[in-house]
């Protein structure tokens, strides 16, 4: 049905043209699912918008041909790509709310799909529409259509899109990172329904995603794109579980399993970055970061394959290249493995902690400092202790409070009530009143790679300036001690006098482990420090993150959303819901039974990558409420899955806030059913992927 | 949205209430020695002081600042048990002050050393008798009367007094004995419509600033009309065309007027079409009053000139506003559903890229009256404009401060009528 | 010491080179830029030419009043018989290179009165914005509501005011032109400030201790310079056509060194017998307004993209 | 001709006769001491010739233009400025509203010569110091009361009243108040005066001294009582000022019906550029006061037609003598050296006056003394400067600030001065100020210059800015504080001399006393110009920018 042949696409800039994808050639069968993995900057969503021919001012196919139903759709005129865009073809984009025009009623937006496709009357597309919604499991399908899509949640809102690019049934519809911005559980409410649509139509889908998981779920064919080319195509199975290209050994490779803890697994992550356009090599384009590499591959361009089993490599040497006979090239950036001291002191430690907002009231009263005072209970009452020398993992989705638990223990913000303890110091209070010892002790590494760097400073003067404020080294020493941290985080001293808009993602997420470090720090605050970047630099940071906390007995608070990361990385695990603990204590018992039922439906929508991974999920209703008016009782019984499971279908948990369950060891649930009914749920979770 | 413009309605308060701070503060800098200008340079220190006290100006700046914001009246009637009325001269049609006694309004001149009451009638007739004993003996044991007298102070007299004071009357300071010994100049505050008197004139500001203000605003609000469906239709075309040559043509005549000042343009205006050509009338004469509606012809050329500015600014606002949003993903996402472009540039484009513009063409209000200025005095139209920058280089406080009100008034008022209007055209914010 | 580490100093040098090249490779990659950067180094070079040899002394009287362009007097000759050629490079000093100051007119500063004015007002606004934008809460309102007042004048009244209160004099319009700069310069700065506060380097800094003070001067005002420089670029243009303005009614700068704006106004007199005598000083006003905007217009476009 | 005349007008004719004074000094002279205009012409034994009169003026024309027509409107661009008591008027704009509704007891004409206008006739004693006013009969005010003795009455007591404020006040000097006023009949007013002055006529011409109706409250926008040929219609502060024609106006017009022509005159209130632009585009038909840039705009306009009159304005470049450098005579007289007279008056007023001395004296002035114009010499200066730097010590240039307003011709002025003095030893900084900054401090800086406005004797201006008062301070307005014993000795004689040959010897000796020691170097007298469309006649240049529109008609 579609069938792309040596499509090489290219940017005008000024000076050159920079060819974003070079000779990429797949077909797709009707219904079929094909997945487009690959690292940032690998072309994948180029593919997406060449295939509709559409690549802005300065994009255009340079050679190659897009067979769609039987026709090349290079070179037609943008009048008859027109009638098959949103037609024939539609595609869904990676956020939302940035794809449906914040001004125009969803109604409208939708409409248009069809009267100017189908020439269809108002009021029959009203009804499509209405059945399109209802078809992705919209509810109030009716009303929606008159809304504007910031009244609507960013999960319906793909809804939404979705149900817009299936307006006309069309033939093809390209999905474009459509759950990269969603929270994981409404991420895997998403995925449900487009694996539901792919069961009830014939659609064929392109998946673009970097997120192997999702791909796995999704896809029955997998193309792996590296640097503009497709360096692998094959079933899903076979990627999965007999990739040949070296490339996509790696990708594996450096995913966390949702199993694999930092005792028991390794990390492998991929060296290097993905070239740029204008620095790609000669030959193999993954030659710079290939362990096999020959001489061969630095001057010859591989050709695209056909391996056995309708694979299609591009390798030279893939037929020579066993996966399973791999081993660790001997400069792998790799943790050491410790076991989590046992008995540590308490480093830190929260009792009750709260952190209310004021919010400014709507009424017209509040206007003039009258009325009800509203606020938003970020952290209500959450107890803690960490350890030195191990690692807290909080989880939680966004809103769930975590990010502010973090500020307050770093004393960004001050605490509203509750005991906050380092080693015995009292640290409520925020920066301002801590000492400087106290400021020096506790660091932070921080979630985004473009903003933990000052772009106006080098990256030796931003690790410099700790240094010279807490002077932890005499004042003539600071550029050695400088020199001797970025060594510590495995870059060389010549990035002391490079600027931030120099460095790579993984780079820069070094220098701001290396600037944290460079206080000596006793706690380490990580904000979801790898989760803006790819798999492979994921795995390094990870890695490295191991190595410091194991050379410098450092302690950490490590936050994510990604309960693989956690379970890889931590010692004892907190999930956080709407500003309270629902569950905390050692990871193995977190990660196994007894389940709070949020920690369980947070499990069961991790993406497996894993294409026979369980398919049994339990699933959140509706979306998380507001933190300025939680629901009474148990705040998670608005969505709780295993309420019914409750002797009068859970009147209680709506009325009685439940109290924190010992179920040995450390692990505490907070519910009200009893652990001996949470500990026989019926989940597969865990037994996905291992 | 209630709530929304009732916030913006006590911040455009609170705002007008600084700028009267600063206006005055600025003005109080600013007036150098009012009694110089009133006197001239060879008034002796004594006489200055004098005319100092009878203009209330020997009381500390934050009283006089409240004085002129929100009246004096409060103040003075503390001081005497009669009301303090205003009631206008039967003649001139001038507000003037009285104090009511016995229902009857009466006001106070000291005559060879004797209080006379004027008093006036129902009918307008004014009759005068001896004040008789009014005076009230004071802490320091000296008879003294606190009256109204003819000049719309508030006076204290002290019976007996052989001070001499000096008096300021129409033909110079003279010498008085047994004067009035202080002074409240009797005032309703700009907040009430009162802005004093003229320095230049001798008359009440509010009776001229009002008629100017309506020219100024036929002249601003015309061009206001006219320029902006011509920018913003000019804007979308060229954003729309990003880079092309229509867009590269618009952006370049815009700038060329943006950058060429208002009067460069109506100089050059009056010169070829006015003089040379002799299409249009050259100025903007007004022969009479109402020779706006007469001949409304005089306007185009001032019009012209306050469009040429303009025209740059809006429509390159507009221009970006357009190219932004045309890059937006909502419009990519309308292409690739296989929207047409007409329908994508008007349905989805246009109302988005309209927004920014709007707060931004009306926080330029401010500017068009600042040209207004200049094209009023350039074309001698009689506006608001031309009546600050008089008033400005005369150094006339009250009309200064009246008419720089009234400006800031309308600028702010502008700009909560474009904040209301983005709130409204802006459904993330109405529907919030 | 061993030769193995190179001073410091020598290590750094490259990095600022780097830094030189690549703001010379933005503006050089934008067409709009370099032709808005020659047009002002056009004006900066017959200004710096003006400072040592014009043709004849700008304020000379040698010559008839009001001569059309010729031979002798490219453009011309003024209403006192002065050369307007030679007062309009002359002109160029006061607005860009040279300051009088006030109290004795001899006395001379370099940088002109548009950009002291424009560095008084990106100095001002630039501090009250930061302080707005990264304190918040009640300091930003007290802030944002003092400027809105400001902004809510409109600028020609407030020159007015400010000028018939102090008097001409460069120092006065450098002034005016820094009060109604900074509260549109404070408003920008504020929301880049904003923005700015949003990055996790500036948490960095707070994680360390570090004063308000620094992280506002530090951490944050040198990563808003980009869109700050642009600003103050487009308000030197606002500026020189302010001072144009000022000119024009009659309260600009001072004579007898020529201003445009002044030259403008005493041209207006003579427009019959003499229009190019206005032509020459407006046009001047209007390219170097033009070669400013464009510049800023590409910088600001190339600064986008860069950052992009 | 019954009419008495003065014996020092017979004088006068004598010496005109014998060729001793010029015609025009004759008529000047005898008119001043009350021979009627007529007689006086008849005296100096020729027919009228020139535009004495404004009425004689527009007859003249008419004859040439065949015919006059009535009706149409002139617009005027000048400043409708506030007015209230007319005996206040401060301003020739103002006085110049007023004048069209309200007129005096005598006229001087753009000749400097002083008419009756709304008298008859006035004699005066040979003393000169009784002075005998006689009124026109038969004037009504617009109001319709007859103009009688009692009006003039009450116009002086306005004028002597110190609680009006009247510049009359001081003008009138010489009367004790309403007490050297008196009422002779109801037609006739005799004032007896304290000292003898010949300027009493002139006097009456000074623009505040309009004549008041007896019932007049103190504003005049509010009661426009006059006996003028116009009435206030319409009167807006700084906008506009209308006035229409009366129809029982006492003067009659050529045609045998009472004046005016005019059906209507319209004032507005523009600045000049824009009243020149409007008058090319034909918006307006005149301005007010046109600068010499104006002048330079419109006069070669084929539709326009320019009349010029020479005056005794000036701009004075006035040092102090009470502040250094000025205290050195030396220092002033290089001043003066550096003054390239012509260039100067080309560069900044077209060319369009006479050259002056250096003395407050002008042609026009009736005693003037011809002296030789000095010449530009910067050699001079510079010799004069370096002796003085080298007794002081000081460096050449010697640096000096000169300040002035941005007004009429000073900035230009001043460029001009600065670069001529240069090579004369000065290097002088401008401080150009607003009119009104400078006129805040006018009298007090060391070098400014001040314009002068015409006043039509020789001995007014003198007084106010070259004596000192009684207690030998300066007087108020010498901005210099010059005062020259030798000086005010002979300019007190010279106000006391009639003889106009005698006056003109005592004249010379003040206009060397001036060039050789005095505190000013003024460099040329102005001209002052009408400009108006060639369709009005009867148009008149008056040396002091008064508007004699009675007697203008418009070509239909």
């Amino acid at each position: 049905m579609l069938d792309v042949r040596n499509l090489t696409v290219g940017y005008r800039t000024r000076k050159t043209v920079v060819e974003a994808l070079r000779g990429v050639s797949f077909d797709l069968q009707r219904g079929e699912a094909l997945g487009i993995v690959g690292e940032s900057g690998c072309g994948k969503s180029t593919l997406g918008w060449s295939v509709v021919n559409f690549l802005g001012a300065n994009g255009f196919i340079r050679e190659g041909s897009i067979r769609f139903e039987g026709e090349d759709l290079v070179g037609r005129s943008d009048q008859e790509l027109q009638q098959l865009r949103g037609n024939r073809i539609a595609m869904v984009f990676q956020d939302p709310m940035q794809s449906l025009n914040p001004s125009l009623r969803l109604g409208e937006q939708m409409r248009e799909v069809l009267t100017y496709h189908q020439q269809m009357s108002t009021e029959e597309a009203t009804t499509r529409c209405i059945q399109a919604l209802e078809r992705v499991h919209m509810p109030d399908a009716a009303g929606v259509l008159d809304r504007y899509p910031h009244q609507i949640s960013g999960g319906q809102q793909q809804r939404v899109v979705i149900a817009m690019a299936l307006l006309n049934n069309p033939s093809l519809l390209i999905m474009d990172e459509p759950t990269t911005a969603l929270d994981v559980t409404v991420e895997a409410a998403v995925l449900d329904l487009v694996a539901e649509l792919r069961r009830t139509m014939d659609t064929a889908i392109i998946f673009i995603s970097h997120n192997l998981g999702v791909i796995a779920r999704i896809c029955d064919r997998v193309a792996v794109m590296y640097a503009g080319e497709v360096v692998e195509q094959a079933t899903v199975q076979q990627i999965f579980h007999a990739p040949q290209h070296p490339y996509t050994q790696g990708l594996i490779r450096c995913v966390p399993r949702l199993g694999a803890d930092k005792t028991s697994s390794v990390l492998y992550p991929i060296p290097g970055r993905v070239p740029r356009p204008d620095e790609r090599p000669d030959g193999c384009l993954f030659s710079t970061r290939c362990q096999y590499v020959q001489e061969r591959c630095r001057h010859e361009l591989p050709a695209l394959r056909q391996m056995p089993g309708n694979a299609w490599v591009r390798c030279h040497f893939a037929e020579e290249i066993d996966p399973a006979e791999w081993t660790p090239p001997p400069d792998a950036e790799i943790a050491p493995q410790t076991p989590p001291p046992a008995n540590a002191e308490r480093l830190l430690c929260g009792e009750h902690l709260k952190k209310y907002y004021r919010v400014p009231g709507t009424s017209l009263a509040s206007l003039f400092g009258l009325g009800e005072k509203k606020f938003v209970k970020a952290v209500d009452d959450v107890s803690f202790v960490v350890r030195k020398g191990t690692t807290l993992g909080i989880v939680g989705e966004s809103g769930s409070g975590k990010s502010t638990l973090v500020k307050s223990i770093i004393g960004l913000e001050s605490i509203d009530g509750g005991v906050l303890e380092f080693m015995g110091v009292d640290v409520r209070g925020d920066l301002s009143k801590r000492t400087l010892e106290t400021i020096r002790e506790l660091q932070m590494v921080f979630q985004n790679p473009d903003s933990t760097m000052n772009p106006a400073y080098t990256v030796g003067q931003q690790i410099a300036r700790p240094l010279e404020r807490f002077k932890t080294v005499p004042r003539g020493q600071v550029r050695d001690e400088v020199v001797r941290l970025l060594r510590a985080v495995r870059l060389n001293r010549t990035y002391y006098d490079r600027f931030p808009r120099q460095l790579s993602g993984g780079e820069k997420q070094r220098v701001g482990i290396a600037r944290a470090l460079a206080s000596h720090p006793d706690l380490v605050l990580c904000d979801e420090p790898v989760s803006a970047l790819d798999v492979s630099v994921q795995a390094a940071i990870l890695n490295l993150l191991l190595e410091v906390q194991h050379e410098n007995n450092t302690t950490m608070i490590f936050i994510a959303h990604d309960l693989s990361v956690v379970r890889f990385i931590a010692d004892d695990v907190a999930v956080m819901y709407l500003g309270q603990l629902v569950e905390s204590g050692p990871v193995d018992a977190i990660y196994a039974p007894p389940h709070h039922p949020y920690t369980e439906a947070l499990l069961s929508a991790v993406p497996v990558p894993d294409p026979n991974a369980n398919s049994t999920r339990v699933r959140l209703e509706g979306n998380a409420p507001s933190a300025i008016n939680p629901p009474s009782g148990c705040r998670f019984h608005t969505r709780c899955p295993r309420r019914v499971l409750m002797p009068d279908g859970g009147k209680r948990c709506e009325t009685e806030a439940p109290m924190n369950q010992d179920a040995g060891d450390g692990h505490v649930i907070l519910c009200h059913l009893p652990l001996e009914v949470l500990r026989h749920l019926e989940s597969g979770v865990m037994q996905a992927g291992m | 949205m209630a709530r929304f413009f009732l916030r913006n309605l006590f911040s455009m308060f609170i705002t007008m209430l600084l700028v009267s701070a600063v206006l005055f503060f600025l003005l109080e800098v600013a007036g150098g020695d009012v009694t110089v200008r009133l006197l001239g340079v060879f008034a002796t220190p004594a006489q200055r002081d004098s005319l100092r006290r009878q203009l209330g100006l020997d009381a500390p700046a934050w009283q006089r600042y409240l004085d002129w914001l929100a009246g004096s009246d409060w103040r003075a009637q503390q001081m005497t048990p009669f009301p303090l009325v205003t009631m206008p001269n039967p003649q001139t049609g001038e507000p003037g002050w009285w104090a009511v006694v016995d229902d009857t309004l009466t006001r106070w001149r000291l005559a060879d050393g004797e209080l006379i009451a004027m008093q006036r009638t129902a009918e307008g007739e004014e009759t005068t008798t001896p004040a008789g004993d009014v005076w009230t003996i004071d802490d320091a044991g000296n008879a003294i009367f606190w009256g109204v007298d003819v000049n719309n102070n508030l006076v204290k007299w002290v019976r007996g007094s052989d001070v001499d004071v000096l008096v300021l009357s129409k033909a110079g300071v003279r010498s008085e004995t047994g004067g009035p010994q202080q002074y409240i100049p009797l005032r309703k505050g700009i907040l009430r419509g009162d802005a004093g008197m003229s320095l230049q004139t001798n008359r009440p500001v509010s009776s001229t600033v009002f008629s100017r203000a309506a020219n100024s605003l036929i002249l601003a609000g015309a061009a206001f009309l006219l320029v902006m469906p011509l920018a913003l239709v000019f804007g979308v075309l060229a954003g729309v065309n990003e880079g092309k040559l229509l867009d590269r043509i618009i952006t370049i005549t815009g700038l060329g007027f943006t950058a060429t000042p208002e009067f460069v343009i109506g100089v050059f205006l009056i010169l070829i079409f006015g003089i040379w050509l002799r299409w249009l009338p050259a100025t903007a004469v007004f022969l009479t009053g109402d020779a706006i509606f007469r001949d409304p012809k005089i306007l185009v050329l001032p019009v012209l000139t306050l469009m040429a500015a303009e025209f740059g600014y809006v429509s390159r606002i507009t221009r970006a506003s357009m190219a932004e949003v045309m890059q937006s993903p909502y419009i990519r996402a309308a292409f690739i559903k296989g929207v047409p472009r007409r329908r994508v540039i008007f349905r989805h484009a246009l109302r988005n890229a309209l927004l920014a513009p709007i707060t931004v063409i009306m926080l330029q209000i401010n500017w068009l009256i600042g040209g207004v200025i200049v094209v009023e005095v350039l074309f001698g139209i009689p506006g608001l404009g031309a009546y600050i920058y008089d008033a400005a280089t005369f150094g006339d406080f009250n009309a200064v401060a009246a008419a720089a009100m009234l400006t800031v008034f309308v600028a702010v008022l502008t700009r909560l009528i474009g904040d209301m209007l983005y709130t409204y055209l802006n459904p993330r914010i109405r529907f919030a | 010491m061993t030769t193995t580490t190179a001073p410091p100093e020598l290590e750094s040098q490259p990095g600022r080179l780097n830094r030189l090249r690549e703001a010379l490779a933005i503006v050089f990659s934008s067409r709009t830029a370099v032709v808005g950067l020659a047009i002002v180094i056009f004006w900066l070079a017959i200004g710096v030419i003006s400072l040592f040899w014009t043709p004849y002394p700008p304020n000379a009287q040698l010559f008839d009043p009001n001569l059309p362009p010729s031979a002798v007097n490219v453009m011309g000759t003024d209403h006192l018989g002065r050369d307007t050629w030679s007062r309009i490079m002359a002109g160029t000093q006061v607005v860009l290179l040279k300051t009088r100051l006030a109290t004795d007119p001899r006395v001379v500063i370099p940088g002109g009165v548009a950009i002291w004015g424009v560095i008084g007002a990106v100095l001002v606004g630039g501090l009250l914005g930061v302080n707005a934008g990264y304190r918040g809460g009640a300091a930003d309102q007290v802030i944002m509501q003092v400027l809105d007042a400001f902004i809510a004048f409109p600028v020609i009244v407030l020159y007015l005011v400010i000028v018939t209160a102090l008097g001409r004099g460069d120092v006065i319009v450098i002034l005016a032109i820094t009060v109604t700069g900074a509260p549109g310069v404070a408003r920008l700065v504020r929301g880049l400030t904003m923005d700015i506060k949003t990055h996790d380097y500036i948490r960095a800094a707070e994680t360390r201790g570090e004063s308000k003070w620094y992280v506002m001067l530090w951490e944050t005002l040198p990563n808003a310079r980009g869109p700050i420089l642009v600003d103050a670029m487009l308000r030197v243009g606002y500026a020189i056509f302010a001072i144009g303005t000022l000119g024009f009614l009659g309260l600009g700068l001072p004579p007898p060194d020529p201003d445009w704006g002044s030259m403008v106004n005493d041209a207006r007199k003579y427009i019959y017998s003499n229009p190019l005598a206005i032509l020459w000083p407006s046009l001047a006003i209007a390219t170097l307004v033009i070669g400013v905007n464009l510049f800023a217009d590409g910088l600001r476009e190339e600064i986008t993209r860069y950052q992009r | 001709m019954s009419e008495r005349i003065h014996p020092l007008a017979l004088q006068a004719a004598d010496k005109l006769e014998r060729g001793r004074i010029s015609r025009r000094d004759f008529l000047r002279y005898a008119t001043l001491l009350g021979v009627s205009v007529g007689t006086a012409y008849a005296m100096a034994a020729c027919a009228p010739a020139g535009a004495p009169a404004a009425s004689e003026a527009a007859a003249g024309e008419a004859g040439a233009a065949g015919g006059i027509t009535r009706g149409g409107t002139l617009r005027k661009g000048v400043l409708v400025q506030p007015v209230d008591h007319p005996a206040r008027l401060s301003w020739l704009e103002g006085a110049n509203a007023v004048r069209l509704v309200n007129e005096y007891l005598t006229e001087t004409g753009p000749d400097n010569i002083t008419r009756p206008y709304l008298l008859e006739s006035w004699e005066a004693s040979d003393d000169v110091q009784t002075w005998t006013l006689k009124l026109r009969q038969g004037i009504k005010f617009n109001n319709g009361d007859e103009l009688t003795a009692d009006d003039v009455m009450y116009s002086f007591s306005q004028w002597l009243d110190p609680e009006v404020g009247s510049s009359m006040l001081g003008l009138l000097s010489y009367l004790d108040g309403m007490n050297s006023v008196e009422k002779v009949d109801d037609y006739t007013i005799r004032l007896n005066l304290t000292s003898p002055n010949i300027g009493v006529p002139e006097h009456l011409f000074h623009y505040p001294a309009v004549i008041l109706h007896r019932d007049f409250q103190g504003d005049w926008v509010k009661q426009p009582i006059g006996t003028g040929a116009f009435t206030l219609e319409e009167y807006i502060e700084s906008e506009r000022a209308i006035f229409k024609a009366r129809p029982d106006y006492w003067r009659m017009g050529e045609d045998g019906k009472p004046l005016p022509y005019l059906d209507e005159i319209v004032m507005v209130s523009v600045d000049k550029d824009a009243a020149v632009a409007a008058i090319q585009a034909g918006q307006l038909d005149t301005l007010f006061k046109p600068r010499p840039s104006d002048f330079l705009a419109l006069k070669d306009n084929p539709d326009l037609q320019v009349k010029s009159v020479a005056t005794a304005n000036c701009f004075v470049v006035r040092m102090r003598v009470d502040q250094e450098p000025w205290d050195d005579n030396r220092v002033r007289t290089a001043m003066k050296m550096c003054q390239d007279r012509q260039k100067i008056l080309d560069l900044s007023y077209n060319g369009e006056g006479i050259l002056s001395i250096d003395a407050p004296f002008s042609p026009v002035h009736p005693a003037y003394a011809e002296r030789p114009i000095p010449a530009y010499d910067p050699e001079g200066a510079r010799a004069l400067l370096e002796e003085y730097a080298a007794e002081k010590g000081v460096d050449l240039p010697l640096k000096v600030t000169l300040a002035t307003k941005n007004d009429l011709s000073e900035p230009e002025i001043a460029q001009a001065l600065k670069e001529l003095a240069a090579p004369g030893g000065f290097e002088i900084a401008l401080d150009i100020t607003e009119p009104n900054g400078y006129w805040d401090r006018w009298t007090e800086v060391p070098l400014g210059i001040t314009i002068w406005a015409h006043r039509p004797l020789d001995t007014m201006t003198p007084p106010l800015a070259y004596i000192a008062d009684a207690d030998g301070a300066p007087v108020p307005w010498n901005e210099t504080r010059w005062v020259d014993p030798e000086f005010s000795e002979k300019l007190a004689q010279a106000e006391l001399t009639l003889d106009i040959e005698a006056r003109r010897q005592i004249i010379g000796d003040l206009e060397d006393i001036m060039q050789e020691r005095g505190p000013i170097g003024n460099s040329y007298w102005t001209n002052e110009w009408e400009i108006f469309p060639k369709s009005f006649h009867g148009v008149i240049a008056h040396p002091s920018n008064f508007d004699f529109f009675y007697a203008v008609w418009k070509q239909q």
